[in-house]
C-alpha cells in the first residue's frame, strides 16, 4: 500500500469532502469526527511520504497507470515533502481550534462549511504534489473556489472582498493557463519534467520567455505580491476566523511554492534566471512589496488587518529571496515557505481566540489581554517573536538565509527592506504588547457573551494554539535538518 | 588544552529555564521563592562543579543543535565565560533573598511574573557567558532583552511603558540593524562563526570595512551602554530596585560588554586589530563615554539615576581595557567585571534599601540617613570606595591593572582619562557618604523614625560589600581568570 | 482609472502580441503541440481504451485524473453557491398567498391562519401577487423533457463513439429540470427533485468517480487505472478501460446534472428556495 | 508594412484572442457594475479558451474521433496528421467547466452583494461603505 500514498494523499481528503457533505444533510454529529479523521489521516500519510523521500528519494506515482508525458504525474521529492506536510499539519491545527467556532458559526451549514475546508485543503495538497502544469492550474481553481465560498460568509463587508478576490483570482489563474498554453505551444507537453528535459535545446526560444513572464504574473496576482496585493487585505481581514486560519496560513505560501516549482522544475533554473532585466526587476517589486506592507501595516488599528499587511511584506520576503538567483536565496525563500505558514497560522490563530473571547480587534479593544488570557498571549508572542526574527524562532533563520543570499548577490536594497521590516515588525508588536500589557482590562466591554468575567478561552483552542506556537521553535531547532536532508537536495545543480 | 564534551553548561543554563514552569504553579510565596531559592543554589553548584577543571587550563564544550548548516548552538566554557558565569551567577543568590525583602516590604504585584523573568533572564546570561560562536550569544543576547522586558516595566504605568519601550527600541533595534548585518557580512565572507584565540577574520576584509564591522558591534550591542547608545539605561531604572540591582548593573549591561569583549577577542582578534590600530578608535570612544557620563552623574539627584550614569561610565572601562589590546589592559578590563559588579551591585541594594525604608529616592533628601541606617550606610561607603578604586577594596585591583595596561600599550592619554574618571567617582560618590553621617542635628531630615531595613535586605548589601572588600586581599579565582584568558589570547604559557 | 486600465491592458496585449512571431503558424501540422505528445493519443487511443472519440479518451483515461477534479470543481461550486445563499424560509408570522388552482383564486392568509398542506394539488404557494397562468407553455414543456432527458442519456452513454460525455450529457439533464422549473416554478421543481436530494447525488457523482478510482487502487493498480476493473467486470483490459470510462461518465453526468440543478435553485431564489424566477 | 500584413494573416488567432482578452481584462478592472465585471471575466476566460483550441487546429484535419469500423478493419495504420490535436480540446473542456463553476460562485456573491447594499455599482457599494465607516 505504501507505494500507493502518493494517491492517497489527495484520495483521502477529497473521498472525506464528499462523506462529509453528505453527512451534512443526514446527521451533522458526524462531520467533525470525520473531518478531524480525514485531515489526520492525510497528514499521517504526508509525514510517511516525508520518511520515505528523505530514506529513499522522490517518489513518481503514475495517475491511471499512464507514464509521464502520456498520463498524469505525481511527484513527491525533497521540495514538496516538508511543504505538505506543514499543509496539512497547519489545516489540522486550525480545525480543531476552530472547532467551538465553526459549530456555533455555521450551525445549519455545519456539512457545507466543512466539506469546503477540505476540498480546499485537498486542492492545497494537490498544486503541491502535482507533478503536471495543467493539473496545478485545475487545482489551484479548486482551491481558490471553495477559498472565495469560505472568505465570502464573512463579516460585513466579506462578499465584495471576496467577489474582488475572485476577479483578482481569476485573472491570476488565467494568465497561469495562458502561460502553459504557450508552454504547451512550444514543447507539446504538459509534464513538468518532460518540459524541463526539453529546456537545454529551447534556451533562446522567445515564447518561453514570454510564458514564464506569463506563468509568473499570474501567479504573482495570485500570491499577492505588491502592487498586485490589494485583494489580499480585505479578503483575509473579514474572513470567518476559522477560514482565515486556513486560508492566510496556505494561500500565499503555496502559491510561492508553486512559484518555485515552476521556476526550478519547469523551466530550470538556468532557463529563470537567464534574463537579469527580469530577476532584477522582480526583486526590486519584492523590496516594494516588503517596504509597503511594513508602512501599510503600521497605519492598520485592527490587529487582523495589520496582520494581512505582514503577509504582503512576507511574500516579498520570499519572492524576492527566489528571484536573488542564488542558492542561499532559494533556500530561504523554501525555507520560508514552511516558517511562514506556521508564523501566520499561529498569528491567526491566536487572533481567533482572541475575537472569539473578546468580539473584537481593534487595539484598544485589547487592553489587559496579558491577565485575562494568558496561554493565548503566550503564543501570540512567540509567533510575534518569529515574525520579527528573533532566535531560536524559525523566522530568524530564513531570514538569515534571506539577507545572506541578498549580500551574496550583491542586492543591498533587499538586504536593507528586510532590517527595515525586521525593525517595522517589532515596533508592530510591540505595540500591541504594550496595549496589552499596561493598560487594564477595560470590564463590561463588548465580549462574546459568554458569562460576566473574561477568561481563557476553552482548552480546545488554547491547546492547538500553543501546539503550534512550540513548533516555531522546534522549526527553528531542526533547520539545519531541514536545510541539509532536503531543501538543499531540492535545488538543481547549476545554480550559484 | 584539554576540551571536555559535557552537558554541564547546557544544565547550568536550563536549571533556571525549567524552574519557570514551576514558579507559575506554586501555591504560595513561599514555595514559589524556595524554587528561586533552589534554582540559584543549583545553579551556582553546577558553575562551580566546573570551575577547577577551568582553571587547570581546560575547556568544556556542548552543542545542542546544529540548527544552519554548519553552524550549530553550541557552548564553549573558556576562562572568561567562566568568570562571568561565576559572578552572575553568585550574585542571583544574593539578590534573590534581597527580592524576597524588598518586593515583600513594598507589596508589588505580579511577584509570580517577576521571578518567572529573572530566571529566565539568568538562563539567557548564562547562555551569554558560555556561547561558543557568534550565533549562539547572539540567540542568548535576543533572549536576555525580551526576558527583561516584563522585568523593567514591571510597574506597568505610564511611566514604565515608555521607558520599556526605550529598552526595548534601543536594545533591539541596535541589535536588529548593526549586529545582525555585521554578522551576516562576515558570515558570508568567513562562513564561520566559531570564537578562536586569534579571531577568525583572516584577512577577510580591508581595514575600512573592518572598521564599519568593529564600530557597528560596538554600537550594535547597546546593553554595553557607549554612547550615544546609553540613554536606555537610565530610563530603566523604573525597574524595582533588585532588578536594576542584578540586571542594570550586573547582567544586562556585562552581557552587552562581555559580547563586545568576546567580539574584539574572538572574532576579530587582537593581533589583527592592533596592527590596524583599531582599537584605539574603540578606546577613544570609551573614553568620551567614561568623562561625559561622569560629569552628567554629577548632576542628577536621583540615588538610582547617578548610580545608572556611574555605571555607564564603569562599562566603558571595560571596553577601554580590551580595546587597549594590552595585557594587564585586558586583564584589568575582564577582572573589572566582576570587581564592579560587587561594588554596584551594593550600592544598588543601598539604594533600594533606603526606599524600601523611607520611600525616598533623591539624594537631596538623604542628609543624616547613615544615622538611622548605619549598616546600609557603611556598605554604601564600601561599596562606593569599591567603585571608585581605592584600595582595601576589590575595584584597586581592576583599575590597577588597567592603569599598568595603559603604560604597557604607551597610550598616556588613556592614562588621565582613568585618573579623571577616578576623581569625577569620587566627587559624585563620597558628597553622598558625608553628608548621610555627618551632619548637624538640624540639617538631618528625618524626623520619623525610620528604621534599618528587614533582614532579608540587610543580609545581602552586607555580604556583598564584604565580598568586596575580600577580593581586595583575595582576588582569586577572579584574577586566575583572567590571566589565562589573556594568555590564551596572547598565546603566553599559562599562568 | 479607466485611462490607467486601458494603459495596462494596451501594455499587456501588446506585449502578448509582440511575441506571436515566435509562434507557429494558425494550422500548422507540425508545430512542436502537435508533433510530441498528441500523436501518441491520436494513434494508440483506441487501441488503448476502445473509445474511437480520442477526446473522451483523453479526457476520461489519460487525463481522468484532471476530469476527477474537473467533477470537484463543479460541485465544489454547488456546495459554494448553497453555502453562501441558502437561508432558512421565515417562520410563518407572515401573510402567504395561495392560488386556488380549479378556480384561479388568490388567497391571502394573514398569519396565525390555516395554511394548505404544502404537498396540496389544490393550492398552490405564492410569492408575488400576479403569477400568469400560461398553459401553452407548461404542457409544451411537459412533452418535451422527457425527450430531452431521454437524449441526454444517449450523449452520457455514446461518448466513447461521438461527442458527447458526461459533462455535456448532465447539462442535458439539468436543463430538463431547470426547464421545469422555468415553465411551471421553482417549488413544484422542489418538491419533485429536492434540495437534499440534488447534494446528496452531487456527492455521489463525484463519489463514483473518485470511488472507481479508488477501486483501481484497492485491487492493487494504480489509482484509476480501470485495467485493474477487467476481472471484476469480465472483461480483457482493453475493455476494462473502456467501462471504466463509461462508469466514470455516468457519475459525472449525475453530479453535473444535480449540482447545476442546486445550483440554480440557490441562484434564482436568492437562496430562499420560494417561486423562483 | 509589407512584412507585417502576412504575419498578420498567418497568425491571425493569436490576434484575435489577444483583443478579445483584452477587451475582457478592461472590462474587469475599469467597469463600474459587478456584473459587467463578471461578464468581462467570462470574456477573458473565452479567449484563452479559443487560444488553446486554435493552437490545436491542423490545416486539412478532421476532428479526433477515429473512423474505420472501430474493429481493427478499416484503413491500415492512423495517421496523426489527419486528425487535430485531441489535448488542447480535452484541456478547454475542463477550463470551460472551470469558467462556469467560477461564475456560478461569483454570481451568488453578487446575489448576497447585491441583497446587502441594494446595488450593484461598485462606487455606490464604497460610498455606503464610507458613509457606515464614518458614523
Amino acid at each position: 500500500m505504501t507505494q500507493h500514498f502518493p494517491a492517497l494523499l489527495i484520495i483521502v481528503p477529497l473521498l472525506s469532502a464528499l462523506a462529509v457533505s453528505a453527512m451534512g444533510w443526514i446527521d451533522r454529529r458526524w462531520c467533525f469526527p470525520l473531518a478531524v479523521a480525514s485531515l489526520g489521516g492525510a497528514l499521517a500519510v504526508s509525514v510517511s511520504l516525508l520518511v520515505q523521500v528523505m530514506a529513499a528519494g522522490p517518489i513518481v506515482y503514475q495517475m491511471a497507470g499512464w507514464s509521464p508525458p502520456i498520463g498524469i504525474t505525481y511527484v513527491i521529492d525533497y521540495l514538496n515533502a516538508p511543504v505538505l506536510v506543514v499543509v496539512l499539519a497547519a489545516a489540522f491545527l486550525n480545525l480543531i481550534g476552530a472547532k467551538v467556532r465553526i459549530e456555533a458559526e455555521f450551525e445549519e451549514k455545519l456539512g457545507a462549511y466543512l466539506a469546503l475546508y477540505i476540498l480546499f485543503l485537498s486542492g492545497m495538497v494537490g498544486i503541491v504534489a502535482t507533478g503536471d502544469a495543467f493539473n496545478l492550474y485545475v487545482l489551484l481553481e479548486i482551491a481558490s473556489l471553495t477559498g472565495y465560498a469560505l472568505i465570502g460568509l464573512g463579516k460585513e463587508r466579506a462578499p465584495l472582498s471576496s467577489l474582488n478576490y475572485l476577479f483578482m483570482g481569476t485573472i491570476g489563474a488565467s494568465f497561469y493557463l495562458l502561460g502553459i498554453g504557450y508552454i504547451y505551444i512550444a514543447t507539446g507537453t504538459l509534464n513538468m519534467a518532460d518540459i524541463s528535459n526539453m529546456m537545454p535545446q529551447l534556451m533562446g526560444s522567445g515564447t518561453l520567455f514570454l510564458a514564464l513572464i506569463i506563468c509568473m504574473t499570474g501567479l504573482f496576482v495570485k500570491m499577492a505580491l505588491f502592487p498586485m496585493h490589494g485583494w489580499l487585505p480585505n479578503a483575509y481581514s473579514n474572513a470567518p476566523s476559522a477560514s482565515a486560519g486556513l486560508i492566510a496560513p496556505l494561500t500565499t505560501k503555496v502559491m510561492v511554492y508553486a512559484m518555485v516549482r515552476v521556476g526550478l522544475t519547469i523551466f530550470t533554473p538556468e532557463f529563470t534566471f537567464s534574463r537579469a532585466i527580469l530577476s532584477e526587476t522582480i526583486v526590486w517589486l519584492a523590496v516594494g512589496a516588503i517596504v509597503a506592507g511594513s508602512l501599510l501595516a503600521l497605519m492598520q488599528r485592527r490587529l487582523s488587518r495589520m496582520l494581512t499587511y505582514v503577509i504582503v511584506a512576507e511574500v516579498g520576503y520570499m519572492v524576492g529571496g527566489f528571484w536573488l538567483g542564488n542558492k542561499t536565496g532559494i533556500t530561504g525563500a523554501t525555507l520560508h515557505i514552511i516558517n511562514d505558514a506556521a508564523m501566520t497560522l499561529t498569528l491567526f490563530m491566536a487572533v481567533s481566540t482572541i475575537t472569539w473571547k473578546l468580539g473584537s480587534d481593534k487595539f484598544e479593544d485589547l487592553k489587559g489581554l496579558f491577565g485575562k488570557m494568558p496561554f493565548t498571549m503566550i503564543g501570540f508572542v512567540l509567533a510575534a517573536l518569529a515574525v520579527i526574527g528573533i532566535p531560536p524562532t524559525c523566522g530568524f533563520f530564513s531570514k538569515w538565509y534571506l539577507i545572506t543570499g541578498g549580500i551574496e548577490a550583491g542586492q543591498w536594497g533587499f538586504v536593507v527592506a528586510l532590517l527595515f521590516s525586521s525593525l517595522v515588525n517589532a515596533v508592530l508588536f510591540f505595540r500591541i504588547f504594550e496595549i496589552a500589557f499596561f493598560e487594564p482590562f477595560a470590564e463590561g466591554h463588548g465580549h462574546h457573551g459568554h458569562g460576566p468575567a473574561m477568561s481563557e478561552a476553552p482548552a480546545s483552542m488554547v491547546a492547538p494554539l500553543i501546539i503550534a506556537a512550540l513548533s516555531l521553535i522546534v522549526l527553528g531547532l531542526y533547520t539545519g535538518d531541514i536545510v541539509t536532508k532536503l531543501i538543499q537536495l531540492a535545488i538543481p545543480a547549476g545554480i550559484a | 588544552m584539554e576540551l571536555l564534551y559535557s552537558a554541564k553548561p547546557l544544565a547550568a543554563i536550563l536549571v533556571s529555564f525549567f524552574v519557570v514552569p514551576i514558579i507559575f504553579s506554586a501555591r504560595s510565596e513561599n514555595v514559589r521563592e524556595a524554587w528561586t531559592f533552589v534554582a540559584a543554589l543549583l545553579k551556582f553548584a553546577i558553575v562551580l562543579s566546573m570551575l577547577p577543571f577551568i582553571l587547570k587550563g581546560g575547556q568544556i564544550a556542548y552543542t545542542v543543535a546544529e540548527v544552519l548548516p554548519g553552524l550549530a548552538i553550541s557552548f564553549k566554557v573558556d576562562a572568561f565565560g567562566m568568570l562571568f558565569a561565576l559572578v552572575s551567577s553568585s550574585l542571583w543568590i544574593v539578590t534573590s533573598m534581597y527580592s524576597i525583602g524588598y518586593m515583600r516590604t513594598l507589596k508589588e504585584h505580579g511577584q509570580t511574573r517577576y521571578y518567572a523573568c529573572f530566571a529566565l533572564s539568568l538562563s539567557a546570561t548564562l547562555g551569554v557567558a558560555f556561547a561558543g560562536n557568534l550565533l549562539t550569544l547572539y540567540l542568548f543576547y535576543e533572549m536576555l532583552s525580551f526576558a527583561t522586558y516584563p522585568l523593567v516595566s514591571h510597574h506597568q504605568d505610564r511611566e514604565a511603558r515608555s521607558s520599556g519601550r526605550k529598552y526595548l527600541t534601543y536594545i533591539l533595534g541596535a541589535s536588529i540593524a548593526l549586529v545582525l548585518p555585521a554578522m551576516l557580512i562576515i558570515y558570508s565572507q568567513t562562513g564561520t562563526f566559531e570564537f578562536a584565540p586569534q579571531g577568525f577574520m583572516n584577512g577577510a576584509f580591508s581595514q575600512s570595512t573592518m572598521t564599519v564591522l568593529l564600530l557597528m558591534f560596538v554600537f550594535g550591542f547597546a546593553k554595553a551602554g557607549v554612547m550615544p547608545f546609553h540613554s536606555w539605561l537610565p530610563a530603566a531604572m523604573v525597574a524595582p530596585t533588585p532588578v536594576s540591582a542584578l540586571l542594570h548593573a550586573v547582567a544586562v549591561v556585562k552581557v552587552g560588554v562581555f559580547c563586545v569583549a568576546r567580539v574584539i577577542t574572538g572574532v576579530f582578534g587582537t593581533k589583527m586589530l592592533a596592527s590596524m590600530g583599531l582599537g584605539t578608535i574603540v578606546c577613544y570612544i570609551a573614553s568620551f563615554t567614561i568623562i561625559v557620563s561622569s560629569i552628567i552623574a554629577l548632576s542628577q539627584d536621583g540615588l538610582k539615576r547617578r548610580l545608572a550614569f556611574s555605571t555607564i561610565g564603569q562599562l566603558s572601562y571595560i571596553i577601554l581595557g580590551i580595546a587597549l589590546l594590552s595585557p594587564s589592559g585586558m586583564t584589568g578590563g575582564m577582572l573589572h567585571i566582576a570587581m564592579h559588579a560587587f561594588g554596584k551591585i551594593t550600592l544598588f541594594f543601598c539604594a533600594g534599601a533606603i526606599y524600601a525604608a523611607s520611600g525616598i529616592k533623591n539624594i537631596s533628601q538623604m542628609v543624616g540617613i547613615g544615622r538611622r541606617m548605619p549598616f546600609t550606610m557603611t556598605a554604601f561607603l564600601l561599596g562606593s570606595l569599591s567603585v571608585i578604586g581605592l584600595p582595601p577594596l576589590g575595584g584597586f585591583i581592576s583599575k590597577w591593572n588597567l592603569v599598568i595596561g595603559t603604560l604597557e600599550s604607551g597610550q598616556i592619554f588613556f592614562l588621565f582619562v582613568l585618573l579623571a574618571s577616578s576623581l569625577l567617582n569620587a566627587a559624585y560618590f563620597l558628597p553622598i557618604c558625608y553628608k548621610a553621617f555627618f551632619c548637624t542635628d538640624e540639617e538631618a531630615m528625618f524626623e520619623r523614625k525610620v528604621n534599618e531595613v528587614p533582614t532579608w535586605c540587610l543580609v545581602p548589601l552586607c555580604i556583598t560589600a564584604t565580598c568586596s572588600v575580600i577580593f581586595f586581599f583575595y582576588p582569586q579565582p577572579f584574577l586566575q581568570l583572567a590571566k589565562m584568558t589573556v594568555a590564551t589570547i596572547i598565546g603566553a604559557p599559562m599562568p | 482609472m479607466r485611462l490607467l486600465a486601458l494603459i495596462a491592458v494596451v501594455l499587456t496585449g501588446g506585449l502578448i502580441i509582440f511575441h506571436t512571431g515566435d509562434l507557429p503558424d494558425f494550422g500548422d501540422p507540425n508545430s512542436p503541440a502537435s508533433t510530441h505528445l498528441s500523436p501518441y493519443y491520436l494513434e494508440h487511443g483506441e487501441g488503448d481504451t476502445h473509445a474511437p472519440n480520442i477526446v473522451s479518451a483523453v479526457l476520461a483515461d489519460y487525463r481522468g485524473f484532471d476530469t476527477m477534479f474537473e467533477t470537484t470543481v463543479v460541485f465544489a461550486a454547488g456546495l459554494a453557491c448553497f453555502f453562501l445563499l441558502r437561508r432558512k424560509t421565515e417562520p410563518g408570522d407572515k401573510p402567504r398567498m395561495y392560488r386556488h388552482l380549479p378556480t384561479g383564486v388568490t388567497l391571502r392568509i394573514k398569519s396565525g391562519g390555516t395554511f394548505p398542506e404544502e404537498d396540496s394539488t389544490e393550492f398552490r404557494r405564492m410569492d408575488s401577487h400576479f403569477v400568469p397562468h400560461q398553459i401553452i407553455i407548461k404542457n409544451t414543456c411537459r412533452l418535451v423533457i422527457p425527450f430531452i432527458q431521454v437524449f441526454a442519456l444517449y450523449v452520457v452513454a455514446h461518448g466513447h463513439y461521438s461527442p458527447g460525455g458526461g459533462f455535456q450529457g448532465g447539462v442535458l439533464l439539468a436543463a430538463a429540470i431547470i426547464l421545469y422549473a422555468i415553465s411551471h416554478d421553482l417549488r413544484r421543481s422542489i418538491h419533485r427533485f429536492s434540495e437534499k436530494v440534488a447534494a446528496l447525488s452531487g456527492s455521489l457523482g463525484v463519489f463514483i468517480y473518485a470511488g472507481a478510482g479508488a477501486l483501481c487502487l484497492l485491487l492493487g493498480a494504480n489509482f484509476l487505472n480501470y485495467e485493474a476493473l477487467g476481472p471484476l467486470l469480465g472483461v480483457d483490459a482493453v475493455m476494462a478501460r473502456s467501462h471504466g470510462i463509461l462508469i466514470i461518465e455516468i457519475g459525472v453526468a449525475l453530479a453535473v446534472m444535480a449540482v447545476i440543478v442546486w445550483i440554480y435553485y440557490n441562484l434564482s431564489s436568492a437562496g430562499k428556495h420560494d417561486e423562483g424566477l | 508594412m509589407t512584412d507585417l500584413l502576412p504575419l498578420i494573416a498567418a497568425k491571425y488567432n493569436y490576434w484575435i484572442y489577444t483583443i478579445l482578452m483584452m477587451i475582457g481584462l478592461y472590462a474587469m478592472i475599469a467597469k463600474n457594475n459587478l456584473v459587467k465585471k463578471i461578464i468581462g471575466m467570462n470574456i477573458f476566460q473565452t479567449a484563452i479558451i479559443l487560444f488553446y483550441v486554435s493552437i490545436a487546429y491542423k490545416k486539412g484535419a478532421t476532428l479526433p474521433i477515429i473512423m474505420g469500423d472501430g474493429h481493427g478493419g478499416g484503413h491500415g495504420a492512423i495517421q496523426a496528421a489527419d486528425y487535430i490535436n485531441p489535448l488542447p480540446h480535452c484541456l478547454m473542456l475542463t477550463a470551460i467547466v472551470v469558467s462556469v463553476a467560477t461564475l456560478g460562485v461569483a454570481l451568488a456573491l453578487a446575489i448576497k452583494i447585491y441583497r446587502q447594499y441594494g446595488t450593484l455599482e461598485e462606487d455606490d457599494i464604497n460610498h455606503q461603505i464610507r458613509m457606515q465607516a464614518g458614523q
